[in-house]
């Protein structure tokens, strides 16, 4: 065990966190790009561990839920909050969004709005750095939805017939909007569904940060050898599936209840008890956190929006034509 | 949802219009069951199914797995044995995820299998852009649809239209696509339950005029109205036609329509190349070709995947101000 | 044990038989409607266990591969030919073929040309049953291709949330085309990917039908008790994918042995071992059902061809206008 | 595949030009890799891949399970990370089984990501009618990829084009949906490696006429050609273009060919309404509309799903005699 690991965990998960409640202030001030902002808020672990886990050149995909797994990844919240909001700085020139956030140079290949669209990609990359040896593994981040989505299951498939270095993770945070798991799905054993298509699987399920890496690591390195794996991350959604969500389906004491389940706070107690930081230390690394997503808050206000002809530009590669506008063609058939 | 039996006029919402017409058509007919993601508990994305759950029970509305394929084929099983659903996709763009129980299943069995069964249901769902929901959460596929036989496909804009054209597709043996729009479940309108001009299939003439025609379905109609109202202001008279079902299509009431007028301007949010617009615009050239003054107009969104940026999204839809321009411009 | 089950299944597998050998020759006669016929020549045991263990109002949908299922559940041997025969007394009109036939009398809910694609209509279907308080149940056959598509899962989570009376039976002959199930899949056992969906589960790997019909028996009633099932029957297809195939991908002693695991031989040495029939009594019973398929061939071929008008029915209901057609459109366009 | 630097005049069959296009970018380019069901050891339903297992290795021809959706998004992440592939779909009919992954994703991925990345790859896929495959085995689908913003679509009539296209398709940055055509593949014709009039993105004049302009693509292409030679003896001069791609639709070609000619008729496979013939017809309208002598008439597969008895299958497509038909009244 190193006396760096928990620290830089910790950090991730904070970092997360705080990321998150800007994201929510940008959607108070009005200035998000729409009201579609899935936050991680509570979910922190399963990014944190995973993200960790995984090595400088693996790539990976998210759902739509996907910041936390990003930043643990070095995203840089300068560039994600000023796509959330859609302006020209953010990382897809804001015509992705919260949705459609994508680095390639950080390796990754991309958040997506559909349930379980992200996930072949993964499998294609594996084979790819299979075919080109590569070292370097490919992970599927989603949520508990697409676990019933059926392009899950013929990925799983194709990646363990062709032995790829794939990882898929799930990160379980028992509800699917509005629908409890246990409303969503006949047996909830999600490790079993993937054990029987043949892939190396893990079930986490408790708060220990740093537990879950060490698993974590395993799985990932298996798959750089050629054994697929599956994991599992069970958490808790905090708040509402996404901004204007204020989770009538659900007890105010079940989320009060839930929320105790906070790996963040588990992190912290952890790093004093075992006199690795003590608070004082904490707080410093809090409130850097705080100042570095206050600069990227400051950033993506001040951030241009992009100009009107961005919305004809990357449909087609640079060296085609793009499309001419509606605009273009009628004033030629009018001209005729 | 206690004043049932009552007339709304001006003042239901596009949403509640919808809710009334289910929870009318439920009490009726107990065949009928409500299937989708988040449709019960939740009550829907949009709300439009909101109470359902309360009033009709879990056997009937009934919250699925997030998997739009099996959503579509069990509907479809349950059509073919002797119920009748309503499933919902949460939006149009999830088509991608269950077109070939839609194209190739729903569509086809009837015919496939020589008339001996139909599959009468109906799949709601919702498209369009204003909510900066991105590539894929705000499209207009409708055309897709519309290039499929056997599936009837409308589109209403009004609340009395949603009303009567839903109540209508839960009568038929068709199976009917219904698409609503995420920027029109607020608006509202007036709903006569006994409304004496309603007709499936059949356009709705909203202003009457000489100058020109403008086409169009959806929220986009509501662009239309808007437009000739300026433009009646500056003396430009427009006809305003809201096709509301485009399978069956009112061939008839556009071309009468634009032989009337002899101008057309087609209004969609959808793509602009091999489109619903394409359709309305080459029927249009083809029965009209030899009386129209100007060239047919169709106006829609780009021909590139939805920007989420607010400020990109605007100008790619069709917008009140160049709807204006270019009726003037035709009528130049 | 009765003495009537065994001739009965033996029958049912002769029958099958017999007629796809008529498919055969309908197709070498140049009378069939195009190439896609696949047989179930070698896989007849599933079909009749199957398809005997199912009650009268029990439905169902099949695959491409569907003779066999259609004439265990009481398919017209007259009427399917004709259907193949792209006729107008088929089933179907002659408008479904081979691969769309479908009889709602005799529940059954339609082949399918979609590899999986009649697969979640059994969930519909039972939804359907449970709601309206009917005892039935409903039976999806696919292919171990099938397998491999994600709406099979999707399906079979379903069912196991519900509850439903529905089981999925896949026919395994091993190969999907020309591609042997070994390089289809990561794992074999797919008893154990139902299984970890919630389902009752049962492989059948021998050639005895009769012990096959009471274990098939027990999941179809189960299933009526609102626990759905998943039952594989592993099998050898005898012949080509389609007409059309020479099978060159697999190897001839292959074939050969595997063709001596004949379903039908296998009942037929029981039926005389067991002193149930003797050879005579099972010579009349083949000489009976190639006179009842000669009848149907006679049938299928003097069958009349449809009507042009035949297109444009049953695409909108009865009430609803037809299509025009091109030809009027194009008509009323001239002569604006 | 002994004589690959070899020329075929009038010899080699539509087939063989796509396998050796295969062939010979494979040869150039270790990137590419083909995937698809049952391509490899069984060499594609229709044989269009034959040997290229045994020349290049299971590395790089990939059969794979019965998963379409699967297939492509794995098509996607391999051309996201430095591969090139061909993904083959056996039938068009299974765009819907991988409608989402095409449409959403594919399409997509390069403007959602504003520009970071691009999909090189192509998707092969085989349509129409002619084998009595029936409404899940025989569809033309192209309208609904043509309404797809993002996916270059070409369909190639002619060996040389089916060469040439694929070729170029494998070389350019944009995801290509490629479409072949079931009964081309034994149809045979020239193949010039270095043919200096191809022209990616270019229609091909067949015929130049001067009365009538027959637009097609695909096998309609061949129908065009032998009308055009029966209403050539009569004295109808025909000039008849095959688009070859219809994204990007070359539009100058088509107009300026019916200004010439005056009179226009489309002929696809596909379903008539909301479809690539629409588009077309829209575009020569628009941009003919004043000289014009007659409607431009689109002849189409009827709108309906496709029946399986042969002797519906025949008239449900356009057929040469009425292609003659509809033309010498167009000229009349
Ligand atoms: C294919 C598809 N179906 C439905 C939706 C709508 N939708 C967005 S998020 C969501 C819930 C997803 O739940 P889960 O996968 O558990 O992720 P979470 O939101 O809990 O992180 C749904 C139904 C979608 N975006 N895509
Ligand atoms: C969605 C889909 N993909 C591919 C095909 C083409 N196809 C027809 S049958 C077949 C093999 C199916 O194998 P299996 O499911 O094992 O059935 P079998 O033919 O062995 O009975 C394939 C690939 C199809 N019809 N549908
Ligand atoms: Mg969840
Ligand atoms: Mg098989």
């Amino acid at each position: 065990m190193s006396n760096t690991l928990l620290p830089a965990l910790y950090n991730t998960m904070r970092r997360i966190r705080t990321f998150e409640e800007r994201v929510s202030e940008l959607f108070i001030k009005g200035e998000s790009a729409g009201t579609m902002l899935h936050l991680s808020i509570g979910e922190e672990l399963g990014p944190a561990c995973v993200g960790t886990a995984m090595k400088n050149n693996d790539t990976f995909t998210t759902h739509h839920r996907g910041h936390g797994i990003f930043i643990a990844r070095g995203g840089n919240p300068d560039k994600m909050l000023a796509e959330i909001a859609g302006k020209k700085d953010g990382y897809c020139k804001g015509k992705g969004g919260s949705m459609h956030i994508a680095d390639m140079k950080l390796g990754h290949l991309g958040a997506n709005a559909i349930v379980g669209g992200g996930i072949p990609t993964v499998v294609g990359a594996a084979m790819s750095y299979k075919y080109l040896k590569e070292e370097r593994v490919s992970v599927a981040f989603f949520g508990d939805g697409a676990m019933q989505q059926g392009i899950l299951y013929e990925s799983m498939n194709m990646a363990a017939l062709w032995k790829l270095p794939v990882v898929f993770c799930c990160i379980n945070n028992q509800y699917g909007m509005g629908t409890k798991i246990e409303d969503a799905v006949g047996i909830k054993d999600f490790s079993k569904r993937a054990k029987s298509f043949g892939l190396n699987t893990l079930h986490i399920n408790d708060l220990d940060v740093e537990d879950a890496y060490y698993k974590s690591k395993e799985i990932i390195e298996s798959a750089r050898k050629f054994q697929p794996g599956f994991i599992e991350v069970e958490c808790y959604r905090f708040f509402g599936h996404a901004r204007m969500d204020k989770s009538p389906y659900r007890k105010e004491s079940e989320e009060k209840e839930k929320r105790k389940l906070d790996p963040i706070s588990y992190a912290k107690s952890k790093l004093i008890k075992n006199n690795i930081l003590n608070e004082n230390e904490i707080d410093k690394i809090d409130n850097n956190i705080m100042n570095e997503m206050d600069n990227a808050m400051e950033f993506a206000l001040k951030s241009p929006l992009n100009d009107e002809k961005e919305i004809f530009k990357d449909v087609y590669s640079k060296n085609d034509p793009m499309p001419v506008s509606v605009h273009e063609k009628i004033k030629k058939i009018l001209s005729n | 949802m206690s004043d049932l039996k009552k007339n709304y006029f001006d003042k239901i919402t596009y949403r509640d219009a919808l809710r009334l017409a289910m929870h009318d058509a439920m009490l009726e007919d107990k065949k009928i069951i409500i299937m989708g993601e988040d449709i019960a508990k939740y009550g829907g994305a949009y709300g439009a199914t909101k109470d359902l759950l309360n009033l009709f029970g879990n056997e009937r509305v009934i919250d699925t797995p997030i998997s739009e394929s099996a959503i579509v084929g069990a509907a479809l099983g349950a059509a073919m044995s002797g119920l009748r659903p309503i499933a919902e996709l949460m939006y149009v763009d999830f088509f991608g995820m269950s077109m070939d129980q839609i194209a190739n299943q729903l569509a086809k069995i009837r015919y496939m299998f020589g008339g001996q069964i139909s599959a009468p249901m109906v799949l709601r769902a919702q498209g369009g852009t204003g909510r900066s929901g991105g590539a894929q959460h705000s499209q207009s596929l409708e055309s897709w649809i519309m290039h499929t036989p056997g599936l009837y496909l409308t589109m209403p804009a009004k609340p009395n239209d949603a009303y009567h054209l839903l109540r209508h597709a839960l009568k038929i043996d068709n199976p009917t696509i219904f698409i609503e729009h995420k920027l029109l479940y607020n608006t509202s309108g007036f709903l006569d339950k006994n409304d004496p001009n309603f007709l499936f299939g059949k356009a709705n003439v909203l202003r009457e005029g000489k100058d020109i025609s403008i086409i169009s379905y959806s929220r986009m109609t509501n662009f239309a109205e808007n437009a000739a109202d300026q433009l009646n202001k500056e003396n430009i008279s427009v006809e305003v036609i809201d096709l509301r079902t485009l399978n069956p299509l009112d061939r008839e009431t556009i071309i009468k329509s634009v032989k009337k007028t002899k101008r057309a301007l087609v209004i969609s949010e959808s793509y602009y190349t091999s489109s619903v617009p394409s359709e309305i615009t080459s029927i249009i050239f083809e029965n009209c070709f030899k009386i129209l003054k100007k060239p047919v107009i169709r106006y829609t969104a780009e021909d590139t995947p939805v920007p989420v940026a607010p400020n990109l999204e605007k100008n790619y839809i069709p917008t009140i101000e160049k709807i204006v321009e270019y009726s003037k411009k035709l009528c130049n």
